[in-house]
C-alpha cells in the first residue's frame, strides 16, 4: 500500500478542527502527544458499550471477552517490537512510570545499587529519565554521571572509556531525544554497557511511535514508551523488559492481581508480567492501543518513517530560510527524528507559540521536559514544532509563514 | 463444558489423597481464586509408579486431577509428557479441537472447558503440577543415584 | 428529582447486551467494576475528537482547552468529596497506586517509618492496602499488625488499646469491605489514631462510588478510590490527601511535570498536585472522571445509596431462601455497602459462578483480592454478587432462580 | 493580547537591574518554561522603597514586572497588596473583566492576558515573586528591629 498522507488525515478528527476564530488547526506538537484515529476511538467506545468488565478476575461472559481483548493487546505490542514473549511487555501508565518501575527495583532487591557504584544517563534526558536516578542515588547512595553533547547536538562519546566502567550498574538513555531529536546509536552503547555488565534502560517515547524498532537488535535490557505519542489513548505505557530481568527483581506496586498468595504475614508474587501490573490495570486504554498498534502497521511503520524523513528535511531546509532563528540539534534529517527546537533571536519562545496560536500553529515553547539540555545550549527554553504520519509540506509552509509574522510582530 | 464425564470424576475422583512413597511433592497455587493441589510422584527409572494428590477447588480442577492421574500412572514419563503436550494443545484451542482419544482418555470430555479461558487454568492445575514434580523427580534420579 | 431504576438503565449502553446464546444480561459484578453511562463515553470521544492535546505545557488552543478540562475535573472532584482545595487531589491510575503512593513516601524522608514503628491494618483490606504496607515494612525494619474481624463480619475492636499505640505510625482501614460489605467505624478508629499521632489512611475504592463521603468528617489524612468503579473510565484513581501532608512527603515518581527546575547534579519539585504527577497524566480519563462525578450528582449520591440498600436488603432477604447458602459478612443491610459474598454447600464458586453465567448473570468467584477475609472464616474462595444505581429487583430475582438451577445441577 | 502598552513596558522596561540595599531577595521559577525572576523588594517601615529585578522571561512576563515596579514603588505595603489582589482577580477572569484602571494602572493592559490560561503564569511571576519577598520583609522586621 502506497502511503497518501490526504488519505491519512481523513482518519484523524480533530484535523477538522478550527481554532482562534476560524483558523484551521496546524497541529504541530505531536512530540508532545500525537492524535488519534477514528479506529483506536471507536475501539475504545466500543469495549466500554459491549464488553466492559474487569480482566483475569470475572468467571462471566463479559469478564472474558475483556481479558482476552487486553491480552491480546499485549500479543500486539509483543509482536510491534519484536519482543520474544508477551510476558515481556508490562503495562503502566506512561514511559515515565516505566522509567521509574526500573529505577525503583533496582533500589533494592538482588541488583540494588549502593554506594561505588554509578548510573549513567546522558545530558539529553527527558526529566523523566534524569529525575528517577536522583532520586534512587539520593536513596542509596550511587552516583550519576552523564554523557555530554556535542554542538552540533549529538551525545559526546569522547570519553566514554572514562564514563563506561567496572563501575556502571546502569545506562538509561533516550533512543530519539525529544528536544533535538537526534537519533542516538544505542546498540554501540549498549554493548559498551554489558560488557562491563550494566544494565541498559532505552527510552523510547520518540522512536517506537515514528520508526521500526526491534529490541532483538537494539542491545537493549528495558525499554519505556507511552501510548499516547503513538495513536493511543492517554493513561497507558509499556515497559518491555528481558523476561530473566523482570522475572528476577522484585515487584513495584503491591496489590490486587500482582500477587500468587497472600497471607497477613507475607505475600509472594505473581508471574511475570502479572508480578507488575498491581490494581486494575488501564483495560480500555490498553485495548485502545492494541488498535493504535494495528492502525500503525497497517500504514507500516517503514512508510511512517519515510514521510516524516521527507517532512523534517523539508522542515528543516525552510525554517534555514527564517532569519535569526537556530536550530537546537542536527540541522539535517539524518539520524535524526521529526522533533525541531529552536529559538528565534530576541524572540522568547512563549512569545513565538503564541502568535504562531494565533496563526492556528500548534507548537511547544518551553523546555520540553529537557531543562539541562537547554541550558546546555545557553537558552532557558526554545520553541518545538513536531510532526508525524499526517503532516503535511503546507503546514509546514504555514509555520514558516507564521514564524515571518512573529518576526515582523516582535522586529 | 460440564460434560457427564467431568462430573463424574468430579463426584467420584480416582487416585485422590497424598500417599508414600514419594519422590518429590509440589505445591499449586492458582492465584485467582485460591485453588490449591499438593501432588506427589513417584517414578521408577523413566516409569511412572504412582501421581497422588489432595487439592482444594472447582469440579473442572478436581476431575482433571482424577482424569490425569488415571492417564498417567503405570505409563512411561515421554508418554505422559505427550499427553500432557496434547492436553496444553487442547486446553489453548478455544474450543475448536476434540481432542485424540488415544492419546488423552477422558480428558478429551475437557475440550469444552477451553471455551471459557477463566477456567483453563482451573483444568490446568494438576497437570503443570504433575509436570514440575516429574521434571523435579528426574532431575534428582539423574543428577544423583535414584533412591529407590 | 426522584430516582427511576429503569430511567437511569437507559444511559447505560452495555446493559442492553445479550450474553451466551441470547439470555439478556445480568450484571452483578460492580464491586470489581461499574458499567460506563452514555454521557461519560461522549465526553471521552468528544476530548479526543475536540480537544486532545497534552497539558499544561502547550501554548496553544488545543493545549489550552484539554488544560482546562482536566483541571475543571480536579475540581469537580474535590468538591464531590468535599475537599477543602482542588491542590488535594492527585490523578494516578487506580486505587492501588494511591495506596503504594502513601506506603512508598513513608519509606523515606521526614515522616519515614523504620524499627520500632508499627503499621496498622485490618484482616478485612483488599491485598492492595495490605501487599503496600507488608512491602514498606520488610524494606524498613517497621512491623505489620492488624485488627482481626468477628464471625459476624464486623471488625474486632476488643484489643484497640493493644493495637492503637505510641508505636502505631500508620493505620490503613478500608471504608466498606469489597468482600464483606462492611461499612467500618473510620471516624471512630481516626480519632483514636490521631491521639497517638498516627497517619490514617482510608481505602475508599467502595465507598466514593456508593454513598456520599465528606473528607472533612471522615477523619483520614488520606482517601484512595477509583474511577472504574465510579461509572468513570478505566486507568484512572484519585489519592486525596491532606494538603500539609502532600507537601511535606517526599516525591514518589520522578520525572516531566513534577518538577519545578532540574539540572543534572539535583532536581526541586513542583508545588502539589503535580508533585505527585510525574510524565503525561490520564488527560482523558481525568476527564472522563469529572465527567462521572457530574453524573453521580445530577442522580445524587443519596438516592444512589438508598436504592443500593433497598437493593441489599432485598438480595439478602432472598438469598436467605437458598438453601445450604451462607453469605460472608454482616447478613442484615445496617452499615453495610451492596457486595455480597456468598457459598454454597457442597458447590466451588467457580462452578456456582460458571452456572450463573450460563443464565446470563454476571457475577465473580475467588476471593476477590482478599485472600486473607477468606481465610478467616475457613474458605478458599466465594461467589460474590454486587450491585450499584443500575441494578433492579428483577436482576436479584434471576439471581436467585439460577442459584436454584446450581442447586439442582450439582446436588 | 499583545496590547500596545504591553509591547511598550517589553521594550523598555522600567526599574529594571537588581539594585542596593534591599531587604529581601527571591527568585522564582515557572517549571514549565524555565523563566526565572530574581527580585529585592526594600521597604522603609510598610512604605516601599525600591523594588528591583533582574529576568528571563517573555514579552508578557517582562512587561508584567515593568508594570508592577511602576505600580508599587514608593506606595504603602497596604494599597500594593491591593493592588496585588486586584491584578491576581483580573488574572483569574479569564478575560471576562478589564480591571479597576485606578488601581492597577498599566496593568489593566493585563486583561487580555487572562483569555490564554498558559501565559496567566508569566504574568504572574514577578507579582508573585513581589508578594513573597514583601511578606518575608515584613516578617523579619516584624520578628527584630528593622536594620534600615
Ligand atoms: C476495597 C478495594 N480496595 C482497593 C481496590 C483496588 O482498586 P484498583 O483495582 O482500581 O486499584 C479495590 C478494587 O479492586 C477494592 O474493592
Ligand atoms: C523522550 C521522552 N521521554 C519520556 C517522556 C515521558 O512520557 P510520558 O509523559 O508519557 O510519561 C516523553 C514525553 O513527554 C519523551 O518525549
Amino acid at each position: 500500500m502506497s502511503f497518501d498522507v490526504e488519505t491519512v488525515r481523513k482518519d484523524f478528527p480533530i484535523l477538522d478542527r478550527q481554532v482562534r476564530d476560524g483558523r484551521p488547526l496546524v497541529y504541530l506538537d505531536s512530540a508532545n502527544t500525537s492524535q488519534k484515529p477514528r479506529p483506536v476511538l471507536d475501539v475504545l467506545t466500543e469495549f466500554y458499550e459491549r464488553h466492559n468488565a474487569n480482566i483475569h478476575r470475572a468467571t462471566h461472559a463479559l469478564g472474558e471477552e475483556a481479558t482476552e481483548a487486553y491480552e491480546g493487546a499485549r500479543i500486539k505490542v509483543a509482536e510491534f517490537i519484536h519482543a520474544s514473549a508477551p510476558e515481556e511487555i508490562v503495562f503502566v501508565k506512561n514511559s515515565s512510570e516505566a522509567l521509574n518501575l526500573v529505577a525503583n527495583v533496582l533500589g533494592w532487591g538482588p541488583r540494588a545499587v549502593g554506594p561505588g557504584d554509578e548510573v549513567l544517563i546522558t545530558e539529553m534526558e527527558h526529566h523523566s529519565n534524569i529525575v528517577p536516578w536522583q532520586i534512587l542515588c539520593e536513596r542509596t547512595g550511587a552516583r550519576l554521571r552523564w554523557f555530554g553533547v556535542t554542538d552540533d547536538g549529538r551525545l559526546d562519546l569522547s570519553n566514554v572509556d572514562d564514563l563506561i566502567t567496572e563501575r556502571t550498574r546502569v545506562l538509561a538513555v533516550v533512543h530519539v531525544s525529544n528536544v533535538l531529536g537526534t537519533i542516538n546509536p544505542v546498540s554501540l552503547l549498549a554493548e559498551r554497557a554489558h560488557r562491563v555488565g550494566a544494565l541498559v534502560v532505552v527510552d523510547a517515547s520518540q522512536s517506537v511511535p515514528h520508526m521500526p524498532v526491534d529490541v532483538t537488535t537494539l542491545g537493549a535490557d528495558f525499554l519505556a514508551f507511552t501510548g499516547h505519542k503513538m495513536c493511543g489513548p492517554t493513561g497507558v505505557g509499556v515497559l518491555w523488559g528481558r523476561r530473566e530481568l523482570l522475572e528476577e527483581l522484585p515487584p513495584f506496586l503491591g496489590g490486587g492481581e500482582m500477587i500468587e498468595t497472600v497471607t497477613m504475614e507475607r505475600s509472594t508474587y505473581a508471574a511475570v508480567p502479572h508480578k507488575y501490573e498491581a490494581g486494575t490495570p488501564p483495560i480500555a486504554q490498553v485495548v485502545g492501543l492494541g488498535a493504535a498498534v494495528d492502525y500503525l502497521r497497517s500504514i507500516g511503520m517503514d512508510a511512517i518513517a519515510e514521510h516524516e524523513r521527507e517532512i523534517t528535511a523539508y522542515a528543516l531546509t525552510r525554517l534555514a530560510e527564517v532569519e535569526g532563528l537556530r536550530v537546537l540539534g542536527p540541522t539535517e534529517a539524518v539520524d535524526r527524528g521529526g522533533a525541531i527546537s529552536f529559538v528565534v533571536d530576541g524572540v522568547h519562545p512563549h512569545d513565538v507559540a503564541q502568535v504562531l496560536d494565533a496563526h492556528g500553529v500548534a507548537v511547544r515553547a518551553g523546555h520540553h521536559c529537557g531543562r539541562p539540555i537547554h541550558l546546555r545550549y545557553g537558552v532557558a527554553a526554545s520553541t518545538r514544532a513536531s510532526s508525524y504520519l499526517y503532516t503535511t509540506k503546507q503546514e509546514i509552509d504555514a509555520l514558516i509563514d507564521a514564524l515571518h509574522a512573529v518576526r515582523r510582530f516582535f522586529g | 463444558m460440564y460434560q457427564e464425564i467431568i462430573l463424574d470424576h468430579y463426584r467420584n475422583p480416582h487416585h485422590r489423597g497424598l500417599r508414600e512413597p514419594y519422590d518429590v511433592e509440589v505445591r499449586h497455587v492458582n492465584p485467582t481464586c485460591g485453588d490449591e493441589v499438593t501432588l506427589r510422584v513417584k517414578l521408577d527409572g523413566t516409569k511412572i509408579l504412582d501421581v497422588s494428590y489432595d487439592s482444594i477447588g472447582c469440579s473442572i480442577s478436581q476431575a482433571s486431577a482424577s482424569v490425569l492421574t488415571d492417564l498417567v500412572i503405570g505409563s512411561e514419563v515421554d508418554d505422559a509428557m505427550a499427553a500432557h503436550e496434547a492436553f496444553l494443545a487442547l486446553m489453548q484451542a478455544k474450543g475448536a479441537e476434540v481432542g485424540d482419544e488415544a492419546v488423552l482418555g477422558d480428558a478429551v470430555a475437557f475440550s469444552g472447558v477451553a471455551k471459557y479461558p477463566a477456567r483453563v487454568k482451573c483444568a490446568l492445575l494438576a497437570w503443570m503440577a504433575w509436570k514440575d514434580a516429574t521434571l523435579q523427580a528426574l532431575a534428582r534420579h539423574g543428577g544423583e543415584p535414584a533412591e529407590s
